[in-house]
This record gives C-alpha cells, sequence and structure tokens, in this order.
C-alpha cells in the first residue's frame, strides 16, 4: 500500500524509520494525491473510499511507529467522525449533514487541484527571460530635461546696485555748510585794525557775502576775534548803546 | 518606406526599457491615434523573429516564442519557485484581490512568510489593500510585471480561467455548497 | 513567414546585450554562413525604424537616425535664478576675473557649489585659468553667450556705479533690504 500512495521511507543512521512527509504540504495535499489516483474526475470521486484510504495510510504509518504531524492525525480523526456519520442512519438533528461536509471536502479538493493545475499552465506559459525575451539593452527612452535660466539685464544690474548699496560701509557725514572760522576772522580783524588808526565799525571789515549762512557765521567769528583781540590787550572795543554798531579800534 | 507613425512607434518600443501604455506611447512619439499605428506595427512584424504584444494594457517587442530553444541561455533561467510559491501566485492570480487565510484556506496549509515575499520580490504580487472584514486582512493581487513575465495581455487571459468561473471553482466554497445543496434536495426548501 | 536563418538572427540580436560577432552570431544560431543571412537581415528591415548596422566588425540592431529626436527629447524647463545666483552672476560680470573667495569677500556670504554649478549650466559663468597666488584660486569670467542672453555688446555695455547711482540702484540699503523683504514675503501685508 505504501509503495502505491508513492511513500517514501527514510532509513536514518539511528536505524528509525521516518515519514518522508516533505512531498505533501498537509493532509489536504495527501487526500488530494490520493484522491487522483482513484483516476476518476473529482466530482465522481467516492467520499467515502478516499476516507478508507486516508485512515488505511495513517494506520500503516502508525504501525510502522512513524512520526505523523499533529494535523494528519486531526484530519484522521475528523474523517473517521465523517466516515460514521456517512456509514449510519442520517439523524435529521445533526447539522450540517455527513452529506454537506462530504460535499465541501470535494469542494477544497477541487479547488486545490484546479489552483495547482493552473499555477502548472502558468509555469509552462511562453515566459519572459526564458522562452521569450525583452531588448538585451535597451537604450531607454529620455526626456531631458534642460533647465532654462531667465534673468534679466535688469535684475543683473539691480542685483549688483543692491550689493554695492549693501557693501558700502555706514558712514554720517555732515555736510559741510560755508563758516568764517575763528582762525580766519582774527586774522581778519587783526590785518583790518592794523590799517586802520581810527574807530570803525567791526561789521565794515566783513567781506561782502551774498551767502546769508556765512554772513551770520562771519559776524560771530569776528565779534569773538574781537574779543580775543581785546583781552589780550591789541584791540579796544566800544559800543554806544545796545545793539549799536560795535567800534573797533587799535589799542 | 513604411509609414512614419510605424517607423516612430517601431523605435520608441525598440528602445524603451518596459513596456509602453498607448498614453506613453503618444507622448513619446507625438501620434495621437496610436491604436491602429500599434495594429499596423504589429502586422507588419506577422512572421518575424520579433513581435509585439500587449501585456496589461502596456506593448512591447519580444521574441517569437518559437525560437525559444535558441535563445535559451543557461544563464536566463528565471527564478525557480517552490511548489507553494506557484500555487500561491496561481490563487492569487485566479481570485485577487485575496487574503492570506483565503489562500491558506485553498491551499489547506498556512503558508510560510518566505512565500509570499519571494512573490513580492520577483514583482509578481503587491499588496492590494485591506478587506473591510473584522481583523481588515490586507489582500493581495498581480502586478502588470507578472502579467509580462507570463505573456499575458490581461487577466482574462490566465489559463482556464473561464472554465473555473463557470464551474464555480473560483467562487466562495459557501455560495457553491448551498448552490449545490439546493440541486441535489429541491424538494427541501420551504 | 520569414526564413528561419533570418528570424533566428533577428531575435538574436535583439535580445543581445552587446553588438556580436558573425562568429558569435553562428554560435547562438547554428547558422553556417551567417554573413548572407545578415544582408538579408538588413534588407528586411529597410525603411524600417530599427536597422541593422555593423560597427567594428560587429553587428546590432538600433533606432534609426532621423528617429534620434523621438529617443532623446529635450524639454527646456524655465527656471528663476536665485538671488545668491543673480548677485554672483553680477560680481562675476563686474570684477572678472573673479576667484570664488573674492566673490564670497564682496557678497559677504559663502556661496554654495550649486550656485556656481547653475550659472556654468547656464552657459554664462567659465573658469578663467589660475590666479598665481598662494593656493592658486581658479577664477571665474563671463562667456558671450552671457552677453547674448543679456543683450550686452561687450561688458563695457554694463553700466557703472555712476549709473546705477542715477537710477536709484544704490539706494540706501534699508529701502532696498525693504522692498526685499516685501517681495518675499507679499501676503504678510495688512
Amino acid at each position: 500500500m505504501t509503495d502505491q500512495f508513492d511513500l517514501t521511507l527514510k532509513r536514518d543512521e539511528d536505524e528509525t524509520l521516518t515519514l518522508d512527509l516533505d512531498g505533501w504540504e498537509g493532509p489536504l495535499d495527501l487526500l488530494l494525491t490520493l484522491a487522483r489516483n482513484q483516476k476518476v474526475d473529482l466530482k465522481q470521486i467516492s467520499i467515502l473510499a478516499l476516507v478508507e484510504q486516508y485512515l488505511a495510510f495513517i494506520a500503516e504509518a502508525r504501525a510502522l511507529k512513524l512520526e505523523l504531524a499533529a494535523d494528519y492525525l486531526v484530519m484522521a480523526a475528523w474523517l473517521a467522525y465523517l466516515k460514521s456519520a456517512l456509514l449510519l442512519p442520517r439523524d435529521p438533528e445533526v447539522e450540517p449533514s455527513p452529506e454537506e461536509l462530504a460535499l465541501r471536502l470535494q469542494l477544497r479538493l477541487q479547488r486545490l487541484d484546479a489552483m495547482r493545475e493552473a499555477g502548472a499552465r502558468l509555469m509552462a506559459r511562453d515566459r519572459l527571460g526564458r522562452d521569450v525575451f525583452a531588448r538585451g539593452d535597451p537604450e531607454g527612452l529620455r526626456v531631458v530635461k534642460k533647465p532654462a535660466w531667465e534673468a534679466s539685464l535688469f535684475d543683473l544690474i539691480a542685483a549688483y546696485g543692491a550689493l554695492k548699496a549693501r557693501s558700502v560701509p555706514a558712514m554720517h557725514i555732515v555736510s559741510r555748510r560755508p563758516v568764517m572760522t575763528l582762525e580766519a576772522a582774527l586774522e581778519l580783524v587783526a590785518r583790518m585794525i592794523g590799517q586802520k588808526l581810527d574807530w570803525a565799525d567791526l561789521a565794515s571789515f566783513l567781506p561782502p557775502a551774498e551767502d546769508e549762512a556765512y554772513r551770520r557765521s562771519a559776524v560771530a567769528s569776528s565779534f569773538v576775534a574781537a574779543l580775543e583781540l581785546a583781552k589780550q590787550g591789541r584791540l579796544a572795543l566800544r559800543q554806544e548803546a545796545a545793539f549799536a554798531p560795535l567800534m573797533v579800534r587799535r589799542a | 518606406m513604411i509609414d512614419i507613425e510605424v517607423r516612430a512607434l517601431e523605435a520608441t518600443l525598440f528602445a524603451a526599457e518596459e513596456p509602453m501604455t498607448p498614453h506613453g506611447l503618444a507622448a513619446a512619439t507625438g501620434i495621437e491615434n496610436v491604436k491602429p499605428a500599434l495594429a499596423r506595427l504589429a502586422a507588419l512584424y506577422e512572421g518575424h523573429g520579433i513581435e509585439l504584444v500587449e501585456r496589461g494594457g502596456r506593448w512591447r517587442l519580444q521574441t517569437a516564442p518559437d525560437l525559444a530553444h535558441i535563445l535559451r541561455r543557461e544563464k536566463s533561467e528565471p527564478r525557480k519557485l517552490s511548489r507553494a510559491g506557484i500555487e500561491t501566485l496561481a490563487i492569487i492570480a485566479y481570485h485577487e484581490p485575496v487574503s492570506r487565510a483565503e489562500i491558506e484556506a485553498i491551499r489547506g496549509v498556512q503558508i510560510s512568510k518566505g512565500t509570499l515575499d519571494a512573490l513580492m520580490e520577483a514583482g509578481w504580487i503587491r499588496p492590494a489593500g485591506r478587506r473591510e472584514v473584522p481583523g481588515r486582512p490586507l489582500t493581495f493581487a498581480t502586478t502588470p510585471a507578472f502579467l509580462d513575465h507570463f505573456g499575458l495581455a490581461s487577466r482574462r487571459d490566465l489559463p482556464g480561467i473561464e472554465d473555473l468561473r463557470a464551474a464555480g471553482l473560483l467562487d466562495p466554497i459557501d455560495l457553491v455548497l448551498e448552490q449545490q445543496l439546493e440541486v441535489a434536495n429541491p424538494d427541501e426548501g420551504d
């Protein structure tokens, strides 16, 4: 019986026999193998006969003291129950009915079988890289994105202007106002009193100036200069009244 | 001289690294109506050692299948799938989108993690969203690369898929069970 | 149907990863006399978008030269030069030849490599030799393409400092800064 089911027995080094279940992926797979051995359409299969075969297979494996994975034993127990339910007079109280259970098992086997066959047919197709080949060295299609940089001449010179403006060190320049310095006034007044012997109006020493700001500066500077020369004893000052012309003479 | 549209498509598909959609071909060649030009190109290559094929809505040139014996090389052997891998791939292809639990229900065993990983790595399957049922299981579906590799224009070209569907082998088992039980026991209905 | 030798050569050359010698083709296809078959293949592709060519004793299929524009399309993408870019360009234009360190000294900040690269890519600046000082820094100068783009007959046409002042382009920094801030945050005004 073992030969019939392609059961492979391996004799290990320690002389114990193990059942090589690598060939089957679980009890459903084993059932499908057994079912196919009935050599009929899975729709016509005798579930009862299949159950008998499976139980016989398991019994033989156990007689040979082979280790069996738990799920094979669970399936065996379930199939034993199914077998008895199918053989005994039907109890209408029991749901689902044994016929339904049997049909369900049959459908599962059909499905697995269908997918197994579909897989085989897929693998047998003309497969890319095995039977048919794509281009060995495709150049590929390329869209080369070429950036078109945009900048106008105004952008350029404005940027340079901004840069220059930014890089010039911040410097505060007081604008130069027209003034007569004290030194210039001293020299002027000293020179003028040297030329005149009599009293003279200080204002008459001043150069004619159109610039009002300069004139005011000259008045102030020459007044201070007159005071300074008076202090040095080089010049005498006289004023008739407040706001009257300031008269000067060499001391 | 062959018409310029056909020549442009031919050169584009020849140079392309991937199968191309009609949209992509139109963008590359500037042809407005690509489909008729593709038909002319396919006709032009009739009987050649190269053929024009459609794979999942994308077009490519490839060698003719009958020349496989010349071209097959040792190094070109595609990745070898385990039996579990082949069955899982078939289940996903014929049932997509399908969850891991559904795959396991059909196969009758748990799938090891490596099985889905290997299919994913091959680029043949992809996660296809979660099913809105308790536990929100992730589902899987095939990719355009799957169709490309197995030479399928679309999933409708999956071998025998129409027969399987007609036989109810792609429907949920409970649905089929119900129908078959009704047929078996027509008097029991109430 | 095209003769089997031509089909075999066609498929082999299509799938080949590099150009093939007649010897290699003979070995791959089993054709004894490859040369006449190659001639027939070349004739078959007359006027196609693909052609058979020999280069240094090796054969390959390639796209027809007149279709090159389809395979490599240039798409120009307008891009605005950054402020750093335009300032750097201005410094080079006004001070050329000028080294990177000198540009940085004028701008008061470091320039990234990308800035010079973009100007180089635009074709507006070029390396202009090394300065014979310690470290031998590379200097940069503008190109004829620069003059062309900005509509200048020569660099002498660039407005001088006095022109800039007259145009109000040397306005105090606060004003300029303010304007730039406004440009930078146009939505923030209220």
